[in-house]
């Protein structure tokens, strides 16, 4: 073989990569990837997949049981609890990746701006996250909702109230691993080679922090997922017209009494599918983050 | 030549200051070999990693064939830094994971923008110097995790020689190593030296290496100008140093504890 | 050690001060009108009358000069009146209610720790069994269900359709004084609000008990013939313990979140439940005070981690000396 | 008679995500007691997994095949209870690291005792032969107690792990590259340490890849590359002339030697050669070394070396 037909092998494309990774998936992750994605799939397409229009009034089946024709039942106006799951889904999981991204971008802005900046930026940026991490964020968030629904909505103030109080953890996070990487041997040996401060970063911080943000970013999304829903079923988040898996289960509470359990069931289920999917691949993910530093031989 | 002078550096540890290098000078001249001794904590890798302009000195000062260092760390111009060059103590530390061993190799000569990634000389230089260093092509494909330490360590050592320097700084190059993976390295060196009069300065704790393989000899604990530093003062700073890298680890476990 | 307390209780009343900053800054910067909402937006209440609310809460004066008095009001104690509590002062019926708070949140915390200890502790000592597979998977269960939902679930299983546990108090809360929390109607609440922070905790102490497992001082108590529960619980758990007691203090403010949704469930009469009613009627004040209340838990709370933290491992008790 | 330890054939493997790693073939040694036995070669040579082997301690992705004897009683394949009754009685560990050896957040005091407990001693019995042993050490055993292990320094570290193994007076003792990471000052005293140890009459087996270190406690020697013991025999016999060319050639590369490295490198462990595993880099090689793997053979001066060279004898 040829040296230059070495040196090209090594490097392999990013999707090669990709497709390597997921050969090696074992069955649990293979089962979990697929249910999200057929989740997502069902959630965009809600409109072409349910069968019924969701605010469809229908006295006749009211708090009816599952049925064929409604396979998750209906609730106390007899709309379709399919449609309106699906429905929920969606809407569930657009605010919860958009307020996801907003808070990871302070998160990221912050932690890099500390950990690069140093000295006294660091110092009081990292006073001031201090300060938002001691507070409850769910309390907080209420008080973003309470503050801030009349002007920007309900959803508007949702991605507000998440995106506000999720930065925190994820700034400290950035912080650290920056601060940590830079003190790593490998980095003095770069510097040692000639690297400038624009290839350290390219080349050496970057790759080191975009796993931990993507990780952040995947692990924030079932987290705003339930907050999303928990306001909505306190009355403070969406509208309560609006099929949001919170408004669905707070339908679901006040139908228990009268034995309507599927009502509280069903949507609960799609949030747990939706946590318990993310949270294997992004478990996974941080299982596999870092590439194994020791041998298998060294025993 | 690379003449250090009184170089003084102290870290900030908790409980204070711990001076790590005290006023030490040393000359290293091209095609010399000379050996640095000294226990364990007397500051043999910071005074390694001054002389190899990664790290500014408190006082003192470094001059590389009469150019005298006023910036160290990423400011120090690639010209001059080229001159110099270091190999750590620890391979695995020293080798970025993500890196396969060859484009580690390469990397200084990326860095420095004297070759791109592309480049076809890249393939011919890459297997030149790592037939130099004793290491197989196949490995060069490799991720670090997946070669062993001796192997590493020949990797470090070409991504050091592969800059031509002047001078080469080796920080217990052989602690960790086996005796015949150590006689690779030392005679590659000892090559390279042949060839273009690398000025070689050999840390190590085996004084029968420094001995045998070295021109000369020197003692670090004889470098300070400002000598009277008890064996108390030295048992004493290990501690703390000690100290301050296992809470650096709890604390690390403590943070991976964290829920998201 | 005592410095340290003294130094973490002296920046508690600055974490509150830039809690109150922020939150002051933030009701200005939102359209909210705190007049409106005590007047009810439907309500004929003259713009003069409003005027005059507006006056007589110093709503005409400069930014600063309000901003310092908030400040001032609230060192004081005093956070204002409140509408849910009828015009009463915020503070006072914060007090009353904290009592019931304190019992649902002390309990279930008490049931995490314990039960994230036990199932941990049997998990890592049984590991690749049937019985770590399955308290593995009931946590992980736990850890994606959202407490409400499962409360809900737990509502109609064990209130309306068993009829084991009473559904929850359907008096008016406020009847019901603290002195006489019925311990049947604590169950239900407790056991939910506990169930996510009992998986986490679960998870985690079986997690870093087998990563301490694999270290060369638990290898070497074995080389010398210790038997393996003992290795299990003298020399595995002291070192996993040290990060449990820190997660503990960042749990209590979970908890603290996690009861707003509980109380509202189950209708107990605590903060949580006075937190959402003050929401609904848009009654800042109390949610402020709530608020900045939860802020004191919090820190308290990591300030007791750090403690135990610094108590029980030498080597930080050390480093920090 | 047999011998105290007998290793028969004992063979270890190890299933990885890249294959099964060979870590020990086919090694079979015996002590008597009273013996002083070096096991010693390069890392990634089995010498660390014929330790563990020894006192159970590997890990559950391991097959092992052979035979352990201890006092004609086999240990491989006995019940855990009884396994560890009898490694507390009859064997201990001197362990590469002291200072991440003791539980960094419990005093010594509990588990130096705990330790002597686990040996069949009782709480009186171990508080007084522990004070003794430590004494002879030259610590204090009320001082240690109350203290944690970073407190101590490098060398009290080492004495106490000593007194830890010798407080059992067990019959066997195995010290796992002690000397490994530590300055030549420490190195000097862990030496004359483990020479008291073997001459208090424990048989002992040390673990290492010091040749100055194996060269200075003599006793026997087996060399061990690429899994398989390559030479065994007298230690004096083989530094003063080894019988294999391994051998041969890792003496010349120590530096007060000549410094003189083997070219190329070992195979790896995943992927052995059906011949003898050397030849690749052997100056001697010649066609056999090539097609089949060499035995054990007898060569001068006692010494069983694995080579063709000495096939003819």
């Amino acid at each position: 073989m040829s040296a230059a037909g070495a040196a090209l092998r090594l490097r392999g494309g990013l999707t090669q990569r990709l497709v390597e990774t997921a050969r090696r998936w074992p069955t649990y992750m293979r089962v979990a990837a697929g249910v999200l994605a057929l989740l997502v799939v069902a959630g965009l397409l809600a409109n072409v997949v349910a069968p019924l229009d969701d605010t469809a009034v229908d006295l006749d089946h009211v708090l009816e049981g599952p049925t064929a024709a409604h396979p998750m039942g209906t609730d106390e106006v007899g709309r379709d609890l399919l449609t309106r799951v699906l429905h929920g889904v969606r809407i569930s999981l657009v605010i919860a990746v958009l307020a996801s991204l907003a808070a990871v971008a302070v998160g990221a802005l912050v932690g890099v701006l500390a950990g690069t900046l140093g000295g006294r930026a660091d110092a009081v940026l990292m006073r001031m996250t201090d300060v938002f991490a001691s507070q409850n964020h769910f309390l907080f968030g209420v008080l973003l909702l309470v503050l801030f629904r009349p002007v920007l909505g309900g959803t508007g103030a949702i991605m507000l109230a998440i995106g506000f109080t999720h930065w925190p953890s994820l700034a400290r996070i950035v912080r650290g691993e920056l601060l940590s990487v830079r003190e790593r041997p490998f980095v003095l040996a770069a510097i040692g080679g000639g690297a400038s401060r624009h290839r350290l970063a390219r080349r050496h911080y970057l790759p080191h922090l975009l796993p931990a943000v993507g990780l952040a970013f995947v692990l924030t999304v079932p987290h705003a997922v339930f907050h999303e829903s928990a306001y909505s079923f306190l009355g403070l988040g969406l509208e309560p017209h609006q099929a949001s898996l919170g408004n669905i289960l707070a339908d679901g509470q006040r139908s228990l009494l009268a034995g309507g359990w599927w009502i509280a069931l069903f949507p609960g289920l799609a949030l747990l599918a939706i946590a318990m999917t993310i949270g294997t691949i992004a478990e996974y993910w941080r299982e596999h983050l870092h590439p194994r530093w020791r041998s298998e031989l060294e025993l | 030549m690379l003449r250090a002078e009184r170089i003084s550096k102290s870290y900030r540890a908790s409980g204070g200051h711990v001076v790590a290098v005290d006023g030490a000078s040393l000359q290293l001249e091209r095609g010399q070999r000379l050996g640095l001794v000294g226990p364990s904590g007397s500051g043999k890798s910071t005074l390694a990693q001054v002389m190899a302009m990664l790290l500014a000195p408190d006082d003192g000062s470094l001059t590389v064939d009469g150019d005298r260092i006023d910036v160290w760390g990423v400011h120090c111009r690639c010209e001059l830094r080229h001159r110099v060059q270091l190999v750590f103590q620890s391979p695995r530390m020293a080798v970025d994971p993500r890196l396969r061993v060859g484009e580690a190799i390469l990397e200084p000569l990326v860095a420095s923008r004297l070759l791109a990634a592309r480049d076809a000389e890249c393939a011919v230089l890459l297997h030149d110097w790592a037939t130099r260093v004793g290491l197989t092509y196949d490995l060069l494909e490799r991720f670090p995790h997946e070669v062993s330490e001796g192997q590493l360590q020949r990797a470090c050592l070409a991504r050091a020689l592969i800059v031509a320097p002047r001078y080469l700084i080796c920080d217990e190059l052989s602690s960790m190593l086996d005796v015949s993976t150590q006689a690779a390295l030392l005679e590659a060196i000892a090559a390279i030296q042949a060839e273009q009069e690398l000025g070689v300065l050999l840390i190590t704790h085996d004084r029968v290496l420094a001995d045998t393989w070295c021109g000369e000899v020197a003692d670090i604990r004889e470098l300070a100008a400002r000598s009277g530093e008890g064996e108390a003062d030295a048992t004493q700073r290990h501690a703390s140093a000690r100290a301050a890298a296992l809470s650096a680890l709890v604390r690390g476990r403590q943070r991976r504890a964290m829920p998201p | 050690m005592l410095k340290l307390i003294a130094r973490r209780l002296a920046v508690l009343p600055l974490v509150l001060l830039a809690v109150a900053t922020v939150t002051f800054a933030l009701t200005e910067i939102s359209p909210f009108d705190p007049v409106e909402a005590y007047v009810g937006a439907e309500s004929n209440v003259s713009t003069e009358r409003k005027a005059e609310i507006a006056r007589a809460w110093g709503f005409d004066q400069p930014l600063h000069e309000r901003f310092g008095r908030w400040i001032g009001n609230i060192a004081r104690g005093d956070m204002g009146h409140s509408i849910v509590a009828g015009g009463q002062p915020v503070g006072p019926e914060i007090v009353s209610r904290a009592s019931a708070s304190i019992a649902l949140i002390g309990g279930a915390l008490l049931l995490v720790l314990v039960g994230g200890l036990v199932f941990g502790v049997l998990a890592a000592a049984f590991r690749g069994t049937v019985f770590d597979w399955l308290v593995r998977t009931s946590c992980y269960f736990n850890t994606a269900a959202p407490s409400f939902w499962v409360g809900l679930l737990a509502l109609y299983v064990f209130s309306i359709e068993l009829g084991w546990l009473p559904a929850g108090f359907t008096s008016d809360p406020r009847s019901v004084q603290s002195a006489s929390i019925d311990f049947d109607h604590l169950i239900l609440p407790m056991v939910v609000l506990a169930l996510t922070g009992y998986a986490w905790f679960t998870l985690y102490v079986r997690n870093t008990l087998l990563e301490v497992l694999r270290e060369d001082h638990v290898q070497f108590a074995r080389a010398q013939g210790i038997g393996e529960v003992a290795v299990l619980l003298r020399y595995a758990l002291p070192n996993a313990l040290i990060p449990f007691v820190t997660l503990t203090g960042t749990h209590l403010a979970e908890l603290v979140g996690g009861a707003v949704l509980i109380e509202s469930i189950f209708g107990w009469p605590g903060l949580g439940q006075l937190a959402l009613q003050a929401a609904l009627s848009e009654d800042i004040p109390m949610i402020l005070g709530i608020t900045l209340c939860a802020s004191v838990f919090v820190v308290l709370g990591n300030l007791l981690a750090d403690v135990l933290y610094r108590v029980m491992d030498p080597r930080v008790r050390e480093a920090a000396a | 008679m047999s011998a105290l330890l007998e290793v028969d054939a004992l063979s270890v493997g190890f299933r990885t995500r890249r294959g099964i790693v060979r870590a020990l073939s086919e090694a079979s040694v015996a002590i008597e007691p009273g013996e002083l036995l070096l096991v010693v070669g390069e890392s990634g040579s089995g010498k660390t997994v014929l330790a563990h082997t020894l006192l159970s301690l590997l890990p559950r992705n391991v097959d092992v095949a052979g035979s352990v004897r201890l006092g004609g009683t086999e240990l491989l394949g006995l019940a855990p209870a009884a396994l560890r009754e009898l490694r507390a009685r009859r064997m201990a560990l001197i362990p590469q690291s002291p200072a991440s050896s003791l539980n960094p957040v419990r005093t010594l005091g509990g588990q130096l005792i705990e330790g002597a407990r686990a040996r069949g001693l009782s709480e009186e019995q171990a508080r007084r032969r522990l004070r003794a042993l430590l004494g002879e050490l030259g610590l204090d055993f009320d001082f240690i107690g109350g203290r944690y292990i970073h407190q101590l320094s490098g060398g009290m570290q080492q004495r106490i792990v000593n007194a830890m193994a010798l407080v059992g007076e067990p019959d066997v003792v195995i010290a796992d590259e002690p000397t490994s990471g530590l300055d030549s000052e420490l190195v000097e005293t862990t030496a004359a340490q483990l020479q008291e140890i073997s001459a208090r009459g424990a048989s002992l087996l040390v673990i290492t890849h010091d040749l100055r270190l194996a060269q200075r406690l003599a006793g026997w020697i087996a060399l061990l590359y690429a899994s398989r013991i390559v030479e065994l025999g007298p230690t004096a016999a083989f530094f003063e002339a080894p019988a294999h060319p391994y051998g041969r050639e890792l003496l010349r590369a120590l530096p007060e030697r000549e410094g003189k490295s083997i070219p190329g490198m070992a195979p790896e462990l995943t992927a052995l050669p059906g011949h003898c595993a050397f030849a690749d880099r052997c100056p001697d090689r010649f066609d056999r070394c090539t097609e089949a793997l060499p035995d054990l053979y007898p060569a001068p001066d006692g010494v069983l070396a694995r080579c063709f060279v000495h096939a003819a004898r």
